[in-house]
């Protein structure tokens, strides 16, 4: 196990280190000079290349990544060009907005998807189930920044019960902040959370389908209490593989989130980032969503030995 | 009520206006956290600032400023001389990252005379100095906190800057120390709302109270006809034009310049790209100069004009062609329009959309383009045409010499003949095709009072902003 | 009054009728063995007893458990019968058995539900049943899982949880197919023990004859839904009257008519396959953060030689390293040590180029007939593929002579050669492999349990095929079996394996009748014989 | 192939699915309509009519104008062409080199494997839309960058599903008998383990198709999708954003486009697993 987890994490550092270098080379191709865009139309040529020389643009290729990457293992992220600030400072900040946001779709998610999929599973082939299972095929065709727009346009501009976006900062207090990421939340949680019950429902059709589920009915054990204590916890793998995926995916479709509903999150961070071509934020924005991405998925590695005993001695 | 929730669509990269070119940095700071000699105000006149007043030498060459005294810093620390010749010199120097460094070229020496007077000597004679030294990248800044002036600002303005949440909003309060008027709001926030839908949303349900900028120009009617709101349409300094690379065939033929002046319909374009808010403009400079004249008939819209004139330039069949386009909706807009206006003479236009970044190294910087739509808001920036090597390739002495003129002459009737003359070579070379003045379009709640109904200088003067009863 | 009564009891799935009106009892303490051939029907009479059938079947007639109506009964009666009244055994242990609960917990389940003991009661149940099926809990902890148990101990905790509550009717459907002989005896013996003790009436269902011949009181011939045959264990097996129930018998007895010359046939360029000291380690797997399990020899200083034209049997327990074996011999996985030489030849290094001549001589059956063939190719580019390892591209008339030829000697219409795989049934598709692997007319054969998942019936044609190929063509055999009855038939010499080692050699009927190995001994006693099962019936009865 | 009695079983089968014949009924019209648009559509596309703009849904424009007059319907069914163009080229690109690679390392294993599985991780470590941004911000927004983006994405799902399918099916008995057969990898890949993974092929394809009309309508509403004068769903959207007020029309209708679209394809997908993948069937039995 322990042997399996530094493996992994092994992986996942050279995994990181690859991104790492993908990531300077693409931006290092990027065409725009960060300081002649801080400097405008009107700049000398000389104001730009002082300007250069101050952010540390004028040095070559491999001695910026270098130490880049060394900044890195120890924890600094480097400098930003256009807010010349740490760039540690402006990814906490943001992540303050961003990980409540995925964190709150996800949970949404969860705890819409899983019920209706049990709901679903339990009253297969009935009209219910056909019903339900067509709604959530609807939710899955809906991308999530239409979904958005209709939920601003219905509840903040018609209805105006809340906010349209903006984030007044958490000092303003937990419950305005949580105000704010309603809309976001649902609009980037129902459509996950009709992919989940449909994986949830399927996975649970599957693991009807096994032997094991026979000997229960056999035993004695009612078709509800079948589902509930051997169906659901064998279903749970596949569901976890999606919950897993999802997470990424929520990552990324904050991006687009962020935007509509103008959040200050590290999406916009990021995007905002790459038109000042300010790219060692993005840089290290990039890192921190792969390593993100890296982490999670290992947790969710992880979790599938705690459901799933025959996975807790592999190699 | 004292506080106001201001609307702003781009974040500053920092606040420090003497090291960035970013409007959105004077959008905050200007007038409100960091002063100049002098100032501008919403009429585009230039006021005394910090400098109480001043003296010009016969030759135009000396000029004496006499400093306010009794000005503190937001540190506490006084303000006298010794700052104002740190700044200029600052701004001057080679190694400054000064974003308008030109402004300066013109300044010999500075010398403090006593602390509260200083001595400026320009190499030449410059009529636009005192308006110059107005700009925000001219600010006043102590040599203690100059460089850290991006993160915590410390101007000697009648605002100070409290916090400002990245990415979120920027709030200012009032500064008790202030030399001057004391100014009625007690605080301000502006609040970074790049999404236009966002925009509208926000002043609807009353997240702002103020959008002085405001991005959206579909959404407007829908202001005009709420009274909770004040919609007020004024002017800017943004020249908005179809920029040509001069040098590059077949735009280095003027009769193909022509024949694309007279495709493009200046009421289509505005009704489509601005809703109906900009000013036709015929020729590179502001409709609300005095020195204005209205030269759209020189190219008005003619498209069998056009045809013939592409056909006396060899073009009878049109020709293939790209129009890059910075990131404004005018641009977009506006580009998607020409494209398909220019479609109709038979011009094959392909829109390539660029990132600020992408336009200023590719268009601006390496003259790697056809065409461009971008608006010049820089005021007072007639003299582009006449730069070296600027991205429109134009290369006129006549308009040189014109220029060099309007520079030395502080005269304003011969510098409004000046002027003219100079708009009257533009309209006739058309280095680029002359589309509007951009609309500088303000919605802000019935009851404040105070803002800036034009737009001289990109800035958000809070000086005399109040809430009415 | 029977405890079970099934009469005139009719299923339909959809518009196919899978039972057609059964008549089946079982008493209390009696074993009723239900037999049939593959899709006669068996499970189907189990899961309408226990009401599981699949959705969308109709049930028509009577089921009457104790004299209640089972049929008419309602869903939450039937839930307390099952598993409490009766019980069921289900056939698959690798996947009767929830991966993600405990033994321990799998077992007490059916405890708690139905008679509503306490945690501490339910486990001390548990503990003792367990142990009754032969897994102490100090040896098995309950808190196992089942993946930390062998096929024969999840056997055995299926058992337990369908004996937990002592029930009056248990079920057990092919409750040992999946296991090797030696286990299966093992389970049968428990089923018999707990029948016994509790006086349970058992209603065990096979496909095989001699597998209940020992055991059952009483036998059912079920065929395409249908009862044949029905009656006293003795009766129906001494006297065979109904001719169906005499084909079963006899195609379970069967031995093809074989010339054993070959045996004694020598040629003078020695042995046509010759193993030296052949082994095959696999790494063993990963343990913890520092070790790892010693390596795992799967094959074990394997030696031995096949004649031309001799049939050789390798025979042993599940898991033994049979199929390694033949994987090695046919250059599909490469030793870790040792030799193999074929036709004088070594082989064992050859690249896969030079290995086209070998490969010509030496082909394979393997043991399951659906997954054989590639389901998009039609029968006759099925068995000309090997016609690749020739030297020379056959033109289109030879191809065609040679694939006659091939489903002529296996005894399938030419005609059926643009036939694919599923268009044909599990016998035929034997017939075929067996075609693909003749058809470069090679010396040696390797059949990796090539009868197995036959039905008796047609595994008794099959047989007769191998022999009669054997006869005619000379291909020597390297025949992979667990069943000594299909050793017995076909071999001439047999070698039994063991942990990877050969433990004994020699003539198949000398070895047969008296292995002196332990675990040639095991697998004698271990193996059903319909022949000694009549014979002690026969004894019993004076 | 298949077998064609497998055929014409499957294609009876697939008639009576009710997903797969509603997903195809909205499929087929979709692409009708993306076919009807090369010759005809109600208004031209490039044609402005700044008077006309922003009109709701009337008889003269079925689904109303957008803010330079056009007629949406119109940009709707020419937009098809855009949403189908980009996301079937991206689906080849992705299948083209990731099925190669899945049977590459499926048949291979070792070394090539475990580097293909790393690429995979390294590849979806990057959440989707930023590697697009990213690629955008190199190479300048368009159609093309759009389709080299979503491609990208689609290598590494394709090359996974193969080499799942693959690596099921090398142990099968027929796979060791033409081993046996002496055929090489190449050819036993070619001849026996790429047909027979083709129905998961063709599922997944459906899959990362509807996918691939959501990503491209995603890169087009933050404008990194394809330019004007070629109309995109995305780009509708986005320009529909700032006047929902007033014409809530034009962010209606090309949503619903997307939606209706996306949903025609999951169900044909859905109805075509129905039907070839054996797993799902044996499960229906
Ligand atoms: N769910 C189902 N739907 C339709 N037909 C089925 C279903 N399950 C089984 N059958 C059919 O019912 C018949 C009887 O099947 P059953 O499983 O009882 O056979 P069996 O005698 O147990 O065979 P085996 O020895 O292979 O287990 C077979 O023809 C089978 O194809
Ligand atoms: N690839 C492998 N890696 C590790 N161990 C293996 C591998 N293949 C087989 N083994 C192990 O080697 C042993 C022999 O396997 P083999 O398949 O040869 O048995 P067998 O005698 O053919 O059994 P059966 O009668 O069940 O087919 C088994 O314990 C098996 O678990
Ligand atoms: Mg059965
Ligand atoms: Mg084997």
């Amino acid at each position: 196990m322990l042997n399996y987890v530094s493996k992994r994490i092994l992986i996942g550092i050279l995994t990181l280190l690859a991104a790492s270098i993908v990531v300077f080379i693409v931006l290092e191709i990027v065409p725009g000079d960060p300081a002649r865009l801080m400097l405008g139309m009107n700049a000398t040529e000389d104001a730009v290349q002082a300007l250069q020389q101050q952010m540390g643009l004028d040095q070559p290729l491999l001695i910026r990544y270098f130490s880049w990457i060394g900044g890195l293992l120890v924890g600094d992220f480097g400098k930003s060009y256009t807010y010349s600030v740490p760039v540690l400072n402006l990814i906490t900040e943001r992540i303050a907005v961003s990980l409540p946001l995925a964190l709150i779709s996800l949970f949404l998610s969860t705890i819409i998807a899983i019920p209706v999929g049990l709901f679903s599973a339990s009253r297969r082939g009935t009209m219910t189930d056909s019903g339900t299972m067509a709604i959530a095929q609807v939710g899955v065709a809906i991308p999530n920044f239409w979904f958005a727009l209709l939920l601003v346009y219905v509840f903040a501009v018609s209805l105006r019960l809340v906010p349209a976006g903006g984030f007044p900062g958490w000092n303003a207090g937990v419950w305005a902040g949580l105000k704010s990421l309603i809309l976001p939340s649902i609009a980037l949680g129902l459509p996950q959370a009709a992919i989940l019950a449909r994986v949830t429902r399927s996975a649970l059709l599957d693991v009807l389908g096994e032997d094991y589920i026979r000997t229960a009915r056999a035993k004695g054990l009612t078709r509800r209490k079948v589902l509930y204590r051997h169906a659901l916890r064998n279903a749970l793998i596949p569901v976890l593989t999606i919950l897993g995926l999802q997470f990424a995916f929520l990552l990324a479709g904050t991006i687009i989130i962020e935007n509509v509903f103008y959040l200050p999150g590290l999406g916009r961070l990021v995007f905002q980032a790459i038109t000042q071509r300010d790219l060692i934020v993005v840089e290290g924005v990039v890192m921190l969503l792969v390593a993100t991405v890296i982490l999670v998925n290992l947790l969710v590695d992880l979790s599938y030995a705690l459901v799933d005993p025959r996975l807790r001695g592999r190699s | 009520k004292t506080d106001l929730v201001l609307g702003v669509v781009l974040e500053p990269p920092h606040l420090d206006p003497t090291a960035g070119a970013a409007t959105a940095i004077g959008e905050i700071v200007y007038a409100n956290v960091f002063e100049g000699l002098t100032r501008i105000n919403a009429k585009g006149e230039v006021l005394p600032a910090l400098a109480e007043s001043w003296t010009i030498s016969e030759d135009g060459k000396l000029y004496t400023f006499k400093l306010h005294k009794d000005v503190k810093f937001h540190d506490g620390t006084a303000f006298d001389a010794q700052d104002v010749k740190f700044s200029l010199d600052r701004a001057r120097d080679e190694k400054s990252t000064n974003p308008q460094k030109p402004l300066f070229a013109s300044i010999d020496t500075v010398e403090i005379v006593d602390p509260l007077t200083v001595k400026v000597t320009l190499k030449q004679p410059n009529g636009d100095f005192l308006y110059n030294m107005g700009w925000a990248a001219a600010v006043i800044v102590a040599p203690e906190s100059a460089d850290t002036n991006k993160e915590k600002p410390v101007g000697t303005g009648p605002f100070k800057v409290d916090n400002w949440a990245k990415g979120s909003q920027i709030v200012i309060s009032k500064n008790p120390a202030y030399w001057g008027t004391p100014v009625a709001l007690d605080k301000a926030t502006f609040r970074i709302i790049p999404d236009p839908a966002a925009a509208t949303a926000a002043l609807l349900a009353g997240d702002v109270q103020a959008f002085p900028v405001f991005p959206s120009y579909e959404a407007v009617p829908q202001f005009q006809a709420d009274p909770r709101f004040k919609v007020v349409i004024g002017t800017t300094e943004g020249e908005t034009v179809l920029g040509m690379n001069n040098k590059k065939p077949p735009f280095d033929n003027l009769k193909v310049r022509q024949a694309i002046a007279h495709a493009i319909d200046r009421k289509t374009l505005i009704d489509g790209a601005l809703f109906g808010l900009g000013t036709p403009i015929g020729s590179f400079f502001p409709p609300h100069h005095p020195a204005y004249i209205d030269l759209t008939g020189e190219s008005a819209y003619d498209p069998a004009l056009s045809k013939k004139l592409l056909a006396e330039a060899g073009h009878p069949d049109g020709f293939k062609t790209t129009l890059k386009l910075p990131p404004p909706v005018y641009a977009r807009r506006g580009g998607e329009i020409i494209a398909a206006e220019l479609r109709e003479i038979g011009i094959e236009a392909e829109i390539i959309p660029v990132e600020w970044a992408q336009w200023l190294e590719q268009v601006f910087k390496g003259k790697d383009y056809d065409m461009t739509i971008v608006s010049h808001t820089e005021p007072n920036d007639l003299n582009i045409f006449a730069r070296d090597n600027y991205y429109f390739n134009y290369d006129s002495p006549a308009f040189r010499e014109v220029i060099k003129q309007i520079e030395a002459t502080s005269d304003t009737t011969t510098r409004t003949g000046l002027y003219q003359q100079a708009q009257k070579i533009l309209a006739a070379d058309v280095p680029a095709a002359f589309l509007f003045q951009l609309p500088k379009t303000g919605i802000w709640d019935a009851k404040v009072e105070g803002l800036w109904e034009n737009g001289p200088i990109p800035a958000n003067d809070l000086t005399a902003v109040k809430w009415a009863e | 009054m029977n405890l079970l009564e099934i009469s005139k009891l009719t299923l339909r799935i959809g518009a196919f009728e899978a039972l057609k009106g059964i008549d089946l009892s079982v008493r209390t303490g009696e074993i009723r063995a239900l037999v049939g051939e593959s899709g006669s029907g068996k499970s189907m009479t189990a899961l309408s007893i226990m009401k599981l059938l699949p959705g969308g079947a109709r049930t028509e007639g009577q089921i009457r458990f104790d004299g209640k109506d089972l049929l008419a009964a309602s869903e939450a009666e039937m839930c307390r019968l099952r598993g409490n009244e009766i019980g069921m055994v289900f056939q698959e242990p690798m996947t009767a058995l929830n991966p993600v609960k405990t033994i321990g917990e799998q077992v007490a389940e059916g405890i708690r539900l139905h008679t509503g003991a306490t945690r501490a009661v339910a486990e001390e149940q548990t503990r003792a049943i367990l142990d009754r099926v032969g897994l102490p809990a100090e040896k098995f902890p309950l808190s196992r899982y089942p993946h930390e148990l062998s096929g024969g101990q999840r056997q055995r905790v299926v058992i337990a949880i369908a004996c937990a509550l002592k029930p009056r009717l248990l079920i057990a459907d092919e409750p040992t197919t999946a296991l090797d002989v030696v286990l299966q005896k093992q389970i049968l013996e428990l089923l018999q023990s707990l029948v016994d003790e509790e006086r349970m009436g058992l209603l065990l269902i096979s496909h095989d004859l001699a597998v209940v011949a020992d055991m059952a009181h009483s036998i059912t011939v079920l065929r395409h839904g249908e009862v044949m045959d029905n009656g006293e264990t003795t009766e129906i097996l001494t006297e065979q009257t109904h001719p169906y129930t005499r084909q079963l018998a006899q195609a379970s007895m069967h031995v093809p008519e074989r010339t054993p010359h070959h045996l004694t046939q020598t040629t003078p360029d020695g042995p046509l396959l010759a193993i030296r000291n052949l082994s095959r380690t696999y790494p063993g797997s990963r343990k913890g953060l520092f070790g790892r399990d010693p390596d795992f020899r799967a094959v074990d200083d394997v030696t031995f030689d096949i004649k031309p034209g001799q049939s050789t049997a390798l025979v042993g327990r599940s898991g033994c390293g049979k199929s390694t074996l033949a994987r090695m011999v046919l250059a599909l996985d490469r030793p870790t040590q040792g030799q193999i030489h074929f036709a004088g030849r070594r082989i064992d290094k050859l690249t896969q180029n030079d290995l086209r001549p070998v490969r010509r001589n030496m082909q394979v059956v393997f043991q399951d007939p659906y997954s054989s063939f590639n389901p998009r190719h039609q029968a006759e580019r099925l068995i000309s593929e090997p016609l690749y390892l020739l030297d020379r591209e056959l033109s289109d008339t030879e191809r065609r002579d040679r694939v006659h030829r091939a489903l002529e000697r296996v005894g399938i219409p030419r005609a059926d050669k643009h036939k694919y795989p599923h268009e044909f049934s599990g016998g035929q598709r034997q017939r075929l492999a067996i075609a693909r692997a003749i058809i470069t007319e090679p010396k040696l054969i390797v059949a990796d349990e090539p009868v197995s998942a036959l039905d008796v019936s047609i595994r008794a044609q099959i047989l007769d095929l191998f022999a009669d190929l054997n006869d005619r063509l000379g291909i020597a055999y390297l025949f992979i079996t667990h069943d000594l009855a299909v050793a017995r038939a076909i071999t001439d010499t047999v070698m039994v394996m063991s942990e990877g080692k050969i433990v004994e050699r020699g003539e198949t009927e000398e070895i047969l009748r008296q292995p002196r190995s332990e675990a040639g001994r095991a697998l004698v006693k271990a193996s059903p014989d319909l022949h000694k099962a009549l014979a002690r019936r026969i004894g019993e009865q004076g | 192939m298949s077998a064609p009695t497998e055929w014409q079983a499957n294609i009876s089968k697939a008639f009576s699915n009710r997903s797969f014949v509603i997903g195809l009924t909205i499929t087929a019209l979709l692409a009708l309509m993306a076919a009807l648009s090369f010759v005809w559509t109600p208004y031209a596309v490039g044609s402005f009519d700044i008077l006309g703009k922003l009109k709701p849904p009337s008889s003269a424009h079925w689904l109303g104008t957008d803010h330079f007059g056009r007629d949406i319907l119109s940009m709707i069914m020419v937009g098809s062409r855009n949403s189908i163009a980009v996301a079937l080229v991206s689906v080849i690109i992705g299948a083209g080199i990731g099925v190669p690679l899945g049977l590459w390392a499926a048949a291979r294993g070792g070394l090539i494997d475990e580097a293909l599985m790393r690429f995979n991780d390294l590849v979806f470590a990057f959440p989707a839309l930023l590697s697009a941004v990213m690629i955008t911000a190199v190479f300048g927004p368009g159609a093309v960058n759009a389709i080299i983006a979503i491609g990208i994405f689609n290598i590494p799902v394709f090359a996974r599903v193969a080499r799942g399918a693959a690596l099921s099916l090398w142990p099968r008995e027929y796979i060791l008998a033409a081993r046996a057969s002496g055929k090489s990898s190449l050819l036993i890949t070619i001849e026996h383990i790429l047909p027979n993974m083709m129905n998961i092929l063709v599922v997944q394809g459906t899959i990362q198709f509807s996918l691939g009309i959501l990503a491209e309508a995603g890169l087009s509403y933050v404008g990194l999708g394809s330019q004007p004068p070629m109309p995109s769903w995305g780009r509708m959207l986005f320009e529909a954003q700032t006047m929902i007020g007033m014409a809530p029309h034009m962010a209606l209708y090309p949503g619903l486009a997307i939606v209706i679209t996306v949903l025609g394809l999951n169900l044909l997908g859905d109805g075509l697993r129905d039907v070839l993948d054996p797993k799902m069937r044996r499960e229906r039995s």
